[in-house]
């Protein structure tokens, strides 16, 4: 009951930023210079004020920007997004055919990153100031240093021309038809490159904050207790360490994931990967209003819902946060 | 400050990353006593190689000079990763310290406010900025500050939260000092560190970032970048490699050199983690 | 420099040339499939609505128009298989091909092509709209003849009859309906030799043979891919991986395509773009100071090196020209033109001649540059454009935009300075007297006359030549206004520019026609070993 | 009877490159057995704790043992293999820590934390260990041990902890507890149970105890024999009774001295009849929404109508435990929270009401002083800025604030030299100085004293409570001092206020509070305070002379 009544609470806390961020979005997507009519106009192969007429009307852009606004706004909260100027077709069949391949690169990059840099940040700190430690450090920082785009050209060039073990780009053998078991494993090939790209700055990011963490929480009073108790080592780690240390990379890790999302659209762009990002990318090169307003909706929307997760990760991890009670 | 300052000095790796810092600031002041002129200039035949005569970097697909282009990008990289650092780092320390001191519902506006713009997709954000004002080195420095300053709000926020309850500041309030004074005065100057690392930290993100929007064509065409030569030089990297590797070594060195820098300073600053990390 | 180029490139013509002689003795080979980039991704493949590059490149496979254009421009059958034009150029005769049925099955008749000229089109796409308003009436005697009616001979108007301008599309989709909306546009029904199958949006599209095709024995192909490959980068290593057959001119960038085409079993034609025929000029505001003073826009064509740009930033793809026509088209006349060879110091003598004298910083007049955002080799150029205007004392400021702020801003007639090619579509009527008739100029798109170019004796001359029915007379008031626009510079034409495809040299009977890779491909087959 | 349990010799603990000095531990023999309590007493830097944790084998990574021996039952522990010696740790040797919040995992349950020491010294039945540990929390009497099991720390009080880390030691029924000032950060009610539940068990299962701590009091409480820690060194050692009746050593003596008994010095001065400050009525309650899940209201009733009156040159003493509401109304009547109910009269005039100029000019006449030397100066500003200051800004020019900084200055016993100097150059003692100094610096009329030497050295204490004595003297100044050290309020007040959560429960002359304590809670405040007896006792007034 009382779970149900703090999910609400917080789902109307996060109606308020969505609704927010609604407002944002669309004025400042309405404030780039570039008519959307034009584009559409330009690219139907010749221009007549006719047709930009027909379809400023269409959609609106005629009317008084807060008016549109308005409009907008009431739309959203009946959850409709609209339909993309460009395609005819309605923005969330657009945004849902797209989400899952961003899901699928980012959720994994974000696990590498994740699973690595966590164990490399626990390493570096079991080994603080010798040299796994030092070792450790600066290779986060090489990772951290390097452009991420640069990264994935040369990984092109290494793995998938060089060496040509991998594919370069896409997320499928096109024409290979495959199902079943081939077809997740051709995927994974298709994974391998963009996902570890991207993963590698979060690896830097991850090793940072576990290495830090973990320091920290080593020098807490109840490490002390343990070891007073003669709690074998490994154990001390295990639960006393790295349970009290990784609470919070766990939850700030499950914010990043959000945002993650919206952050894929070099790695996409490099890799052809068929995601949301580049989706979006095209859209703000094409005007298209409704459909970037409604990937910076629905992303902004999936960084919430990541929140919320955290919270409750959170909450279930840690038994000082009153669940409820 | 001597202290601090002596105790960077002796962080071996903290030093490497500022003599780093010092000689590139150098190179970028000198960039047009060493390459007079416009780096854009056509000099020498296309596309030749590094290490010919004259030019050491090579040339590119115009002939321009490429070792001018990554000495003038210099200067317009560390500008921009430094301006907009600056703003995020005013914008968000202002904000977090009115949060932080006056807590309550100043507090929850703003926190609210940050949320937002965290909540937003950044890098997205940037882009649809740069595209409303049109990429140039005001718009570009507009959008990375933009959307870097909430966490120095989060940080400046919690060093606040934190300062406030301390003795010093109740005792500045007994004393009659007023708000403004006791946040500037007295516990700003004592948050002073962490903003400092972070800030430090953040000039490299914004390096980055600069370089990422340049790959995606969101550059200022009027100024030579390394994130423009970068993505400038990538569609020929099967033909001349050295049009993106130096600039791209250039971006790598820079970021690493803030970073140590930054660890370097963190360390001069929390003498007790430095301790413990050598412990 | 430009002198070997071109003997390449006849080099490579005459290979081709062979290459089509010997196989024209082979036997096609049926089935297999063939992996083509689409760049950039197109909004949809239904080519009735809309005329972007991607879609006619896919959508030219699925719908198809009455006439195709061959190599020489000269009408070849399409859907219609013969054709009449009366003496007066006024009633044109349609006889179209018998046993044609639509991919869902439906047969095909002289219905569709009436309703896909006096209704779908014309709301559509303008260009079309333009030449139907110049017809009378579209008529269907039976149901294998269709025949036009115009008010005033109109020479031009064949070009609108290839599956671009002039796409058949189904009527029993489409009439009464919201063509934009139809959700038939998600799955494209068209007469053409493949099907539409699958469009995996950011990936790939794929079509699939017409098994019921009215050519019998084609298509020879199975199977079409197109890849999405948004990097440049990716879509080279594509073809260098053998991921795909075929790069459209455009694909890579041109320095790639000297690379690639290096590659053993590839080949490179400059053929399939005649239709087209693009012409690469620099946009200047005539409107602004000082640009408006003709010895300015001479000054800046005499500081541009045309060789320099086609040899060195667009790797030798294209061929300078010093007038608004290119080689291709038949009424170009050279000969009228007046030249403005590369020469700094002429430029710099203009310049000082109206008074532009170079201030201490070695400024004489300050103008905009806006690059057009269509990859590096343009963004090479106007870095090219902007270094050789401040060598004769002109300093640039470099405003970089996205594609619709380039639009937007050079379809307003705000800037000072831009680039730009336009197509000249088989007809100075359709490729020329948008750009430069006074009546056509903002807010029509960024082939009009953007400039604000204003010359009555022009405009008059246009419109005689567009509605003239007797080629040389037509021919002698094109060289006129080529003489004329030559000599007030409107805009800066630089090239006649060159799109290569590169392809595997298994693909076989690739371009056969004016109309390129946007042809149907229902000749094209794979040679399997 | 008196068997050696551990045998500690000559030994030297080395502390890292850079320390103030060389060795934390300099040559310490000692011998603890079976079935005594031996104390181990010392100031802050005795090296007392690194020779408990020497013992344990749990140095921090730089300090090391550099000489001599520990020998454990006649085991040679620096002989020990690791493995031997974490069996021995919780199983012979027990050790409990100061701070029982934090000492325990946050994120274990009570009983999980029991249960895993059972398990690593080889406890296999799961049944058992789980009566074990019930049957554990129930011998330190925490209530309800079937719950408590599952409960997490951070729904225990302090003393509560305190009692599961005795458990946890106790769980084996080891030779040895070791004690690290277990009681320090508790409530002087609470210390008082644990003292006794120690001493209990002790007595009860007959072991060995070596506890450390820096208060006599709790020395008189519980030790059979001491240790006196100064320096690194064992400056005097003897029975419980010798060291505290006949200290010999010096620095034992002063130490010794330093405690005061509770019964009340005299009246210093006759202070005037006229109220300076008072509170009537006063209120507050603070709400706090908690839970990250269910935003619920939680309400602490600081201070409830609460009244009093501080008189021109008199010193009210505010004492009670934690959370009782002290410090609460000292920061009510500087104005640094905010009242709901209630009014604060200053000579007259209710300042509650009061905003702008007028509250500067109060602000002026009232003071305060801070309880921790270390956060109470900005680390940042020089002392000459954090004198002159506050004066600068109620209007003093330059140099007479600076004028004024120096003779304050040497008001409090600090070098004219200070002024140019930083906080971190001075040690807490002189930083407390400073502290008073700055208060001292807009004249003020009233002075707050939240707990000005609690943070403090015994030995610091004193020096600091009679310069405020003699500045009271000299300048007349009323102050309210807030405390929870009963000792150090009978030392300085002349009034006692005795508060409990948010009630002043007793408030009277301070001879008249300590003689015949009216109230049950004050009584039950006197009773707790250790080594009462003694420190009240006659043989102690030898010493104080000695």
């Amino acid at each position: 009951m009382k779970q149900l009544e703090f999910i609400a609470g917080r789902l109307v806390k996060a109606v308020i930023v969505l609704l927010g961020i609604v407002v944002l979005a669309f004025l400042l997507i309405r404030a780039t210079p570039g008519d959307p009519a034009a584009v559409l106009a330009g690219e139907a192969g010749a221009v007549d004020a006719e047709f930009m007429e027909r379809v400023r009307a269409e959609f609106g852009l005629d009317r008084p920007i807060a008016e549109q606004l308005a409009i907008y706004v009431k739309q959203i909260a009946t959850l409709q997004f609209g339909e993309s100027y460009r395609q005819q077709r309605p923005v969330i069949d657009l945004i849902a055919e797209r989400l899952p391949a961003t899901l699928l690169l980012t959720m994994t990059a974000f696990c590498i990153a994740l699973l690595v840099g966590v164990s490399l940040g626990v390493t570096a700190a079991r080994h603080v100031g010798r040299w796994p430690d030092m070792a450790i450090t600066v290779m986060a920082l090489v990772f951290f240093a390097v452009p991420l785009f640069w990264i994935g050209l040369m990984a092109i060039l290494l793995f998938a021309v060089k060496l040509p073990w991998l594919p370069a780009f896409g997320m499928e053998t096109v024409g290979a038809d495959l199902t079943g078991f081939g077809a997740i494993l051709d995927t994974a090939r298709h994974l391998v490159l963009p996902a570890t790209t991207l993963g590698l700055f979060y690896i830097a990011i991850y090793v940072r904050m576990t290495r830090a963490s973990v320091i920290e929480v080593m020098d807490l009073d109840f490490v002390r207790t343990a070891r007073a108790k003669g709690i074998p080592e490994g154990r001390i780690w295990r639960r006393h360490i790295l349970r009290n240390a990784l609470l919070p990379i766990v939850t700030l890790a499950s914010l990043q994931a959000g945002h993650l999302v919206g952050g894929a659209v070099l790695t996409e762009t490099v890799f052809a990967w068929p995601g949301v990002g580049r989706l979006a990318f095209d859209a703000l090169l094409q005007r298209d209003y409704n459909l970037l307003l409604a990937v910076f909706i629905v992303t902004s929307a999936l960084v919430i819902l990541f929140n919320l997760i955290a919270d409750l990760v959170y909450a279930f991890v840690d038994p000082r946060i009153e669940v409820g009670a | 400050m001597i202290e601090v300052a002596g105790r960077l000095v002796r962080n071996a790796i903290g030093l490497a990353g500022l003599i780093f810092l010092a000689l590139l600031i150098v190179l970028a002041i000198a960039a047009p006593i060493i390459y007079p002129g416009d780096p854009w200039r056509m000099v020498g035949s296309p596309q030749l190689p590094p290490l010919s005569p004259g030019f050491p970097l090579g040339t590119d697909a115009l002939g321009r000079d490429v070792a001018a282009g990554v000495v003038h990008g210099a200067r317009v990289s560390l500008l921009i990763g430094l301006v907009s650092s600056l703003c995020a780092v005013i914008i968000g320390t202002c904000l977090g310290a009115v949060s932080g001191y006056f807590g309550r519902w100043v507090d929850d506006l703003i926190m609210r406010f940050t949320e937002f713009f965290q909540t937003i997709p950044s890098f997205m954000l940037a882009i649809v900025l740069v595209a409303i004002f049109s990429p140039s080195i005001g718009s570009i420095v507009f959008a990375i500050a933009i959307v870097s300053w909430p966490p120095v709000a989060r940080l400046v926020r919690a060093e606040f939260l934190s300062l406030r309850s301390r003795d010093f500041v109740k005792a500045a309030v007994v004393g009659g000092q007023s708000p403004l004074r006791i946040i500037f005065r007295q516990i700003l100057p004592n948050a002073f560190s962490p903003i400092i690392v972070t800030g430090s930290l953040m000039v490299a993100s914004a390096i980055l970032l600069e370089s990422a929007l340049s790959f995606l064509g969101l550059g200022d065409r009027e100024y030579v970048t390394w994130g423009f030569m970068i993505g400038a030089g990538r569609t020929m990297i099967r033909q001349a490699w050295w049009l993106s590797a130096f600039p791209g070594i250039a971006i790598f060195l820079t970021v690493l050199a803030l970073n140590l820098f930054g660890q370097g300073l963190n360390d001069a600053l929390n003498p007790r983690l430095a301790r413990k990390g050598r412990a | 420099m430009w002198m070997k180029t071109v003997r390449t490139a006849v080099a490579a013509a005459a290979m081709g040339l062979l290459a089509t002689g010997a196989m024209a003795q082979e036997q096609p080979k049926p089935g297999g499939t063939l992996n083509l980039i689409v760049q950039p991704e197109p909004p949809t493949v239904m080519l009735g609505i809309n005329k972007l590059g991607p879609v006619s490149f896919v959508g030219g496979k699925i719908y198809e128009g009455l006439i195709t254009l061959g190599l020489d421009l000269k009408p070849l059958p399409g859907l219609a298989k013969s054709w009449e034009i009366s003496p007066d150029g006024l009633t044109y005769t349609f006889h179209l091909q018998q046993g044609v049925t639509w991919h869902d099955g439906k047969p095909f008749s002289a219905d569709d092509v009436v309703f896909s000229f006096s209704e779908f089109l014309p709301k559509v796409f303008a260009r079309t709209k333009a030449a139907m308003d110049r017809t009378e009436s579209i008529t269907a005697p039976d149901a294998n003849t269709v025949v036009f009616k115009l008010k005033q001979p109109f020479p031009a108007l064949m070009m609108v009859f290839d599956v671009t301008g002039g796409t058949i599309v189904p009527k029993h989709l489409y009439a009464g309906t919201d063509y934009q909306k139809n959700p038939a546009n998600q799955t494209p029904v068209g007469t053409g030799p493949f099907k539409f199958k699958e469009w995996r949006k950011g990936a790939f599209i794929q079509l699939v043979k017409n098994e019921n095709y009215w050519q019998k024995g084609k298509p020879h192909l199975d199977n079409i891919y197109f890849h999405i490959v948004p990097d440049a980068n990716g879509r080279s290593i594509a073809f260098e991986t053998g991921k795909v057959d075929v790069l459209r001119g455009g694909d890579v960038e041109n320095f790639e395509v000297r690379r690639l085409g290096e590659l053993p079993n590839v080949a490179i034609t400059e053929k399939g773009w005649e239709f087209y025929d693009p012409i690469a000029f620099l946009n200047i505001n005539n409107r602004n100071k000082p640009i408006d003073d003709v010895r300015f826009r001479r000054a800046l064509a005499h500081a541009i090196d045309k060789n320099f740009v086609v040899n060195t930033i667009f790797s030798g793809f294209g061929k300078p020209v010093d007038g608004p026509f290119t080689y291709i088209t038949p009424f170009n006349d050279p000969a009228v033109l007046t030249k403005y060879p590369y020469d700094p110091k002429k430029a710099r003598a203009l310049l000082d001649e109206m008074g532009l004298k170079p201030d201490a910083s070695g400024t004489r007049a300050e103008l905009r540059l806006m690059p057009l955002p269509y990859g590096e080799t343009w963004q090479r150029y106007a870095e090219y454009v902007r270094e050789r205007l401040v060598d004769i004392g002109i300093k640039v400021k470099m405003e970089s935009v996205d594609v619709p702020g380039w639009v937007q801003r050079l379809t307003t007639g705000d800037f000072d300075i831009s680039f730009n090619f336009v197509y000249l579509l088989g007809d100075p009527a359709m490729g020329i007297t948008q750009t430069y008739i006074s009546t056509n100029q903002l807010n029509r798109g960024t082939a009009a006359n953007v400039d604000g170019y204003n010359n009555p004796e022009v405009d008059k001359l246009l419109q005689q030549a567009d509605t003239s029915i007797d080629p040389a007379e037509r021919k002698r008031l094109y060289a006129e206004v080529q003489k004329i626009l030559s000599n007030d510079v409107p805009v800066l034409w630089t090239h006649q520019m060159g799109f290569p495809t590169l392809y595997r040299t298994k693909v076989r009977n690739l371009i056969t026609t004016g109309l390129g890779m946007n042809e149907t491909f229902a000749d094209v087959w794979i040679d399997r070993k | 009877m008196t068997e050696t349990l551990l045998d500690i010799r000559d030994l030297r603990i080395s502390l890292p490159a850079g320390a103030d000095r060389a060795y934390a531990v300099d040559g310490v023999t000692l011998a603890l057995r079976r079935d005594e309590i031996m104390c181990i007493v010392g100031e802050s830097g005795s090296g007392k704790s690194l020779l408990a944790n020497a013992v344990m084998g749990l140095l921090p990574g730089a300090v090391r043992i550099a000489g001599g021996s520990i020998h454990f039952d006649g085991t040679d522990l620096a002989r020990l293999d690791p493995e031997a010696y974490r069996d021995l740790r919780g199983r012979r040797i027990a050790m409990i820590f100061q701070e029982p919040m934090t000492a325990l995992n946050p994120i274990m349950t009570v009983g999980e934390q029991i249960d895993e020491l059972l398990v690593a010294h080889g406890m296999t039945d799961k049944a058992a260990r789980k009566r074990r540990v019930v049957e554990l929390l129930a011998a330190t009497e925490l209530p309800e041990p079937e719950l408590l099991y599952h409960a997490y720390p951070f729904r225990l009080s302090g003393g509560q902890r305190q009692r599961v880390m005795i458990a946890c030691a106790l769980a084996l029924e080891p030779d040895i507890l070791i004690a690290d000032e277990p009681t320090t950060a508790l409530d002087v009610t609470t210390q008082k149970q644990i003292l006794t539940l120690i001493r209990d068990l002790q007595a009860r299962r007959r072991i060995a105890v070596l506890f450390i701590t820096h208060d006599f009091g709790v020395v008189a409480e519980i030790a059979h024999r001491v240790a006196v820690m100064q320096w690194g060194k064992v400056v005097e050692e003897g029975t419980a009774d010798a060291v505290l009746r006949q200290p010999q050593h010096p620095y034992t003596q002063r130490l010794v001295a330093a405690v005061h008994g509770l019964s009340a010095r005299p009246a210093l001065a006759e202070h005037a009849a006229e109220p300076l400050l008072e509170v009537v009525g006063l209120t507050k309650t603070f709400r706090t929404t908690q839970g990250l899940f269910v935003r619920r209201k939680r309400e602490v009733h600081a201070l409830r109508q609460v009244s009093l009156t501080i008189h021109r040159g008199e010193t009210v003493g505010l004492v009670g435990e934690s959370g009782s509401g002290k410090t609460t109304l000292g920061h009510a009547i500087v104005r640094l929270v905010q009242t709901d109910a209630g009014e604060v009269r200053f000579r007259g005039t209710d300042i509650l009401a009061q905003s702008g100029s007028a509250l500067r000019a109060t602000r002026a006449r009232i003071q305060m002083v801070f309880q921790d030397p270390f956060a109470s100066l900005n680390p940042r500003h020089s002392v000459g800025r954090i004198l002159t200051e506050t004066p600068r800004i109620h209007g003093v020019p330059k140099a007479e604030a600076e004028a004024r900084a120096r003779r304050l200055l040497e008001l409090v016993g600090l070098d004219a030299s200070a002024f140019g100097r930083y906080p971190h150059e001075f040690s807490g003692g002189q930083r407390q100085r400073i502290g008073i100094a700055r208060a001292l610096a807009l004249e003020p009329e009233l002075i707050v004293a939240d707990e000005p030497v609690s943070a403090l050295d015994v030995s610091v204490q004193g020096q600091v409570l009679d310069l405020l004595a003699d500045i009271r003297r000299r300048l007349g100044l009323a102050m309210l001092f807030i405390t929870h050290d009963l000792r150090v309020a009978a030392q300085v007040c002349d009034t006692i206020a005795v508060m409990r959560r948010g009630e002043l429960v007793e408030i009277g002359p301070a001879a008249e509070v300590f003689r015949r304590p009216q109230h049950e809670y004050t009584q039950r405040l006197l009773a707790s305070v250790p080594g009462g007896e003694w420190a009240d006792g006659p043989i102690r007034e030898i010493a104080g002379q000695a």
